[in-house]
């Protein structure tokens, strides 16, 4: 039988989080569904939906919120969200310990580093705006990616706004583990999604059963890699040879817990989305970002590729 | 009966042509061909139906451009100043090390592999570097700008100095004159067509420095301006951002050339220049 | 003044006073501001294709040998530019020939840099000559050689010019050169240039190089050198 | 009596030491300047501590490079022949279009404020426009490569060109010949030297163009290897393919060195060089 | 060979036949790869700064007028360079005196390539003597100049050199320019160039340019002519 081709782009590039589509990858399951995917790193959301726009891949993993704002320009390709695998957005701020920054109250008065193009800083008003934080007070440093973590263990800057798992990245610059301390925005009021998988509509229009099987496979991928991290790292370490194994391991631990299996995904299965709270994501990203064409929740995703809920059950 | 005729001595020789011919080719063509450009870049987007998040039309840039004239005014200053201090080091340094090249075969072999080698790598991955020893603020970016540019003027000086006719040295070589004297007097005056040339390089290449430094970590510039933009799905920012930095590099080239003719109107004495 | 076909013509005249100028401006090389000049009855409006020139600056093309300066011409005058591809070896020795012929054989190699002031200079004559031109203009083309030297050349200028029967234009500050091998000597005054004396050389050709040792050729080269000296009275003297 | 005495004819003149010097100082002195430069990385990282999540030592550069040799050969294959197919690309349109400007004063007028401007603009900005035209695979990083390093080219054409002695071309215009043959015969000879300058830039500016593009976004290459490298905290291995990008530059470099010495051997007639 | 200090010597020889490498070996420009080459009792080793020389070949800066060129000496050479600051004024009379001399008045201000030929030779000429050299190196500095101009500058040498007394070594082809100028002449044979011949001159001091017409001057020039007939004929011929 002909399998169907898949062309998937991920947000990010091969690291430990990055193992449930290898690992579904690996074990044949996609294949098992009648598709042969390949998969490709990537570099960051906006670039993504871009190519996935243009046509050159046909579904990936992308931020969520990203899309939204997507989809906001009038020219946007109307691409759609068919499986939301980060229940819980990773954006967070790091800081250290001794600089005594336990509340988002405390942020004020300090130099707060952040990346001009990180995902996790692009909600910092909303999370300063529901918290009541007095930004004219926060000094912001634009700081690069490759310094950020360097900087907060150096003290040039006092926190920075990342990814949960950049944690790790804090480590590695020196920083005990037990000092390390990480501010889940969405503990502190930031009800949005994380990433998704997401279609091009041409694609959905013309494969529906293939975006269905995609899925479907993917959540065992999902799965897999949740219940066995440890064998999960044998597909990472095939797709990323330079990666280290513990770090990459404590990573997608470290994402896992976080960010894919919460407790809502515990409750009502992997993939679920509340159609409330995504229309609630939407309006408070409207806080930071001026709509001119604001789209609705079921422009932004369906989840008619869904499969039933026991076997969305991670456990 | 066929013959060779000569009348009336030779008179002062015209080698250029009318008045508005100059204007029309020094002012008109450029004009001309830029608006020709724009033509095809707001044609173009709209013909292909470019997404405005790949590459806006050029009047939603423009509009873009005027609409937020006081922010990208605000971070052009910035980027400006750090571009020029960038320029300037290189320019000193470019030039102190392009006749050290020049100067001796030893510090010729020795030297050169090494610059080479620093100049194939990413500028990129230095300013993290930099960053770090210098802290956040404006001296990453001058020196990443400087980084970039310097060693196009050293390659140009040292090409020029090691083809300088060795008859000319003679002439000051015959007085008696050091090494030295015969480099200042001779050698870097004649290399000045070639440096003036990798100036036309270093500038440019010091822009792309600064915005590049500024995305790695500043507060204010262009490049950080770019980056905002781009997070803020403001696609014609990011793009009039572009244009502001095109019509900067001409402008610092336009003075550039102005002072290269002052100083190397000796060697451009050809018909067409 | 004219030149008639296949006349040899020389100028001289004092340094500055547009000689060289009279030369670039006759080959097209630079367009007249006021003032006619016409070759074969044609207006010159740029460079013509049927000149040979010798520059007062030897200019030959340091990146090449001077066996492929000399060439240069066979490679863009035609018919020798067409043929130049096939008949290699046939042009080579003609080159060669004329290196030998001025003197030159075995630095058909060298740099034009290797070569001393004169050696250039000859090299440059070469270049001139090698295409068999139907004009030939020649400016200095002798100054920084020997007496013996340069008399050997008059006699190969002389000769080709016999068996060719080109017209040549000679610019030379030397009267004793000017009167052997010129039909017709114009003499130019100090700038601006004008040409304030013609003179029609009648000795029979062919001239052997006894003829300057002959007491009429010396008349001839006196009677010219005073009137340029009368002409000079006019003008004040420099020093 | 004081007198000049000037005894047997002169000899062919000596310009040049005896060959062990011209060993030392091409090979002796750029070894150990490298040797020098390694020594200092490495007592230089140890003495201030530099974390290595920033500037690993050369010694843990050097056994990444060879631990991870396979990968980094396999990556650096990609990014050569990126690199290589952009320079040759550079290297054609860069001449022809140095000659186009050197051309005409219109050309020059026209053409020239707006290839600044192009070249004012990072190509970081031009690499997602390029990918979306163009897919993923390597031709946008050829295409950055070329686009990257084909200015350095037509600038110092057309600055050779434009300051090629008049009385050079005046040789062939003398023999009538038309405007191209003076341009191929005098024009682009006399401008080697520049060209070959130039080369040096651009080769360099190609490895960069290589790489940033790789990533912004391909499968393969040094330039993502480098980024995968540094989010898997292995910074060693960045900086060994930094190492590995400095050695290739070196190598691109000496190979246009050869050919350069090869055809302006007559312009390098100093007695330095 | 060997020149006395204050004499005025004069080396003629055909053309590539080393005199002008002559002229380089004994300022130092270049270093003998064999032989000994001593100025003022001391061996050569590197250049001289007590030499004017003027070069076969102009070689004027390209990117300074023509002044700037003639006063380049004065930049360099002590005590010149030392004064030239305070006392520029005075500097620059001097150098457009120099010009005015050689009958280049008023063209300080050009570039050198808008000086014809046989000007950027006359401006060769004052940059080698404006310093006022001990040893003045003169390598065919007349050769692109007409009779009369040629001979007006050979009374300016040849009043200078009374004046001042340096020495002088002056490369020419012109065997009466030779006898008149030089106390001794020295003429060298074809490559490999060999002084073959050696000749006071004993005409006394100061000449008057009339000399030049007396049977005395030409016997002889054509003494030292027929001598290098002779010389050459042990050499093959050219042509
Ligand atoms: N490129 C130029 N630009 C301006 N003036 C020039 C240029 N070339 C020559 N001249 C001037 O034109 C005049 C004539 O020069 P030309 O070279 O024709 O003299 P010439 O008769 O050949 O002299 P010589 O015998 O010294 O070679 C000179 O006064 C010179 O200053
Ligand atoms: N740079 C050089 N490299 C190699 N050979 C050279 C160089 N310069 C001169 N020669 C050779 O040395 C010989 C002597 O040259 P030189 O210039 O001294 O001759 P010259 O006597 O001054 O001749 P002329 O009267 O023609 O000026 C010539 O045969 C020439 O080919
Ligand atoms: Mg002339
Ligand atoms: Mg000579």
């Amino acid at each position: 039988e002909e399998l169907t081709k898949v062309r998937f782009i991920h947000e990010w590039r091969f690291e430990g989080h990055v193992a449930p589509y290898l690992v579904a990858l690996d074990k044949g399951y996609y294949k098992d569904e009648g598709l042969d995917v390949s998969i490709d790193p990537g570099t960051g959301s906006v670039d993504g939906i871009n190519r996935i726009a243009s046509g050159s891949y046909d579904i990936g993993q992308m931020d969520l919120n990203a899309l939204i704002k997507y989809r906001d320009a009038a020219d946007a390709v109307p691409i759609k969200a068919v499986l939301v695998t980060y229940n819980i957005p990773p954006f967070s701020i790091l800081t250290i310990k001794k600089n005594g920054i336990a509340e988002p109250k405390d942020l004020e008065g300090k130099i707060l580093g952040a990346p001009a193009a990180d995902a996790a800083y692009s909600h910092w008003p909303i999370f300063a705006k529901l918290n009541d934080i007095d930004t004219s007070t926060v000094t912001v440093e634009n700081v690069g990616f490759p310094v950020r973590e360097t900087l907060l263990a150096q003290g040039q800057v006092d926190a920075v706004t990342a990814f949960i798992s950049n944690k790790l990245a804090v480590k590695a610059a020196g920083v005990p583990d037990d000092q390390i301390v990480g501010m889940m925005m969405s503990e502190y009021g930031v009800d949005l999604f994380g990433s998704a998988v997401m279609a091009s509509p041409s694609f959905m229009a013309e494969h529906p059963e293939a975006v269905a099987g995609f899925v479907r496979a993917t959540i065992r991928g999902f799965r897999d890699a949740i219940n066995d991290p440890e064998g999960a790292m044998d597909s990472v370490m095939k797709h990323n040879p330079i990666a280290k194994r513990d770090i990459e391991l404590e990573r997608l631990k470290l994402v896992a817990e976080e960010c894919y299996f919460t407790d809502d995904v515990r409750e009502n299965g992997f993939g679920h989305v509340d159609a409330g709270r995504l229309s609630r994501s939407i309006d408070q990203l409207e806080e930071t970002f001026s709509f001119t064409n604001k789209p609705q929740a079921s422009d932004i995703y369906t989840g008619d590729f869904l499969p039933a809920k026991n076997e969305r059950m991670i456990q | 009966m066929a013959q060779t005729d000569i009348v009336s001595p030779p008179a002062k020789a015209a080698r250029s042509g009318p008045d508005w011919v100059w204007h029309a080719e020094n002012i008109g063509s450029p004009v001309l061909f830029t608006l020709g450009l724009f033509l095809v870049w707001e044609v173009g987007c709209r013909l292909f139906n470019v997404p405005e998040s790949i590459l806006p039309t050029a009047s939603a840039t423009l509009a873009a451009l005027w609409e937020f004239r006081v922010v990208i005014f605000d971070n052009m200053i910035v980027t400006l100043w750090t571009t020029l201090l960038g320029f300037a080091l290189a320019i000193v340094i470019g030039l102190l090390l392009g006749v050290a090249v020049g100067w001796h075969r030893a510090v010729y072999s020795a030297v050169y592999p090494a610059l080479i080698a620093f100049n194939s790598i990413p500028k990129v991955a230095v300013v993290p570097i930099l960053i770090l020893w210098f802290g956040l603020g404006t001296v990453p970016a001058i020196l990443t700008a400087f980084l970039i540019s310097f060693f196009p003027i050293v390659v140009n000086v040292a090409t020029g100095l090691a083809t300088v006719e060795p008859e000319l040295e003679d002439v000051l070589r015959a007085l008696g004159a050091k090494k030295l004297v015969v480099m200042t007097k001779v050698g870097i005056p004649r290399s000045l067509p070639h440096f003036f040339g990798s100036l036309k390089v270093a500038i440019t290449l010091a822009f792309i420095g600064a915005v590049v430094a500024e995305t790695s970590g500043a507060s204010k510039g262009l490049g950080k301006l770019m980056l905002d933009a781009q997070a803020a799905f403001q696609v014609p920012i990011v793009f009039a951002a572009l244009l502001v930095l095109s019509v900067l590099g001409i402008l610092l080239y336009a003075i550039t050339a102005l002072i290269e003719q002052r100083f190397t109107g000796w060697a451009h004495r050809s018909q067409n220049h | 003044m004219s030149v008639r076909k296949g006349e040899f013509a020389a100028v001289v005249g004092p340094s500055g006073c547009g000689k060289s100028t009279l030369m670039k401006l006759t080959t097209g090389l630079v367009i007249p501001q006021k003032g006619r000049i016409a070759v074969d009855g044609k207006p010159v409006t740029g460079p013509l294709d049927i000149v040979g020139m010798a520059f007062q600056n030897p200019s030959l093309l340091p990146w090449r040998r001077t066996l492929d300066n000399i060439m240069l011409p066979l490679e863009i005058v035609s018919p020798h530019a067409q043929r130049l591809r096939k008949h290699k070896a046939e042009y080579v020795a003609r080159a060669e020939a004329m290196l030998d012929l001025v003197g030159l054989g075995g630095f058909g190699a060298n740099y034009p840099w290797q070569l001393s002031g004169g050696m250039q200079q000859r090299a440059n004559l070469c270049r001139a000559l090698i295409h068999e031109p139907g004009l030939l203009m020649l400016d200095e083309p002798f100054g920084a050689l020997d007496a013996f030297t340069r008399e050997e050349l008059w006699g190969v200028i002389r000769d080709l010019h016999q068996r060719k029967k080109f017209t040549v234009v000679l610019v030379t500050h030397d009267l004793r050169e000017a009167v052997y091998l010129a039909d017709r000597v114009f003499v130019m005054s100090a700038r601006p240039g004008r040409v304030v004396l013609e003179r029609e050389i009648g000795f029979e050709r062919p001239r052997p190089i006894d003829l300057t040792y002959t007491g009429e050729f010396n008349d001839v080269v006196h009677e010219l050198r005073e009137k340029i000296a009368e002409a000079r009275a006019d003008t004040p003297p420099i020093g």
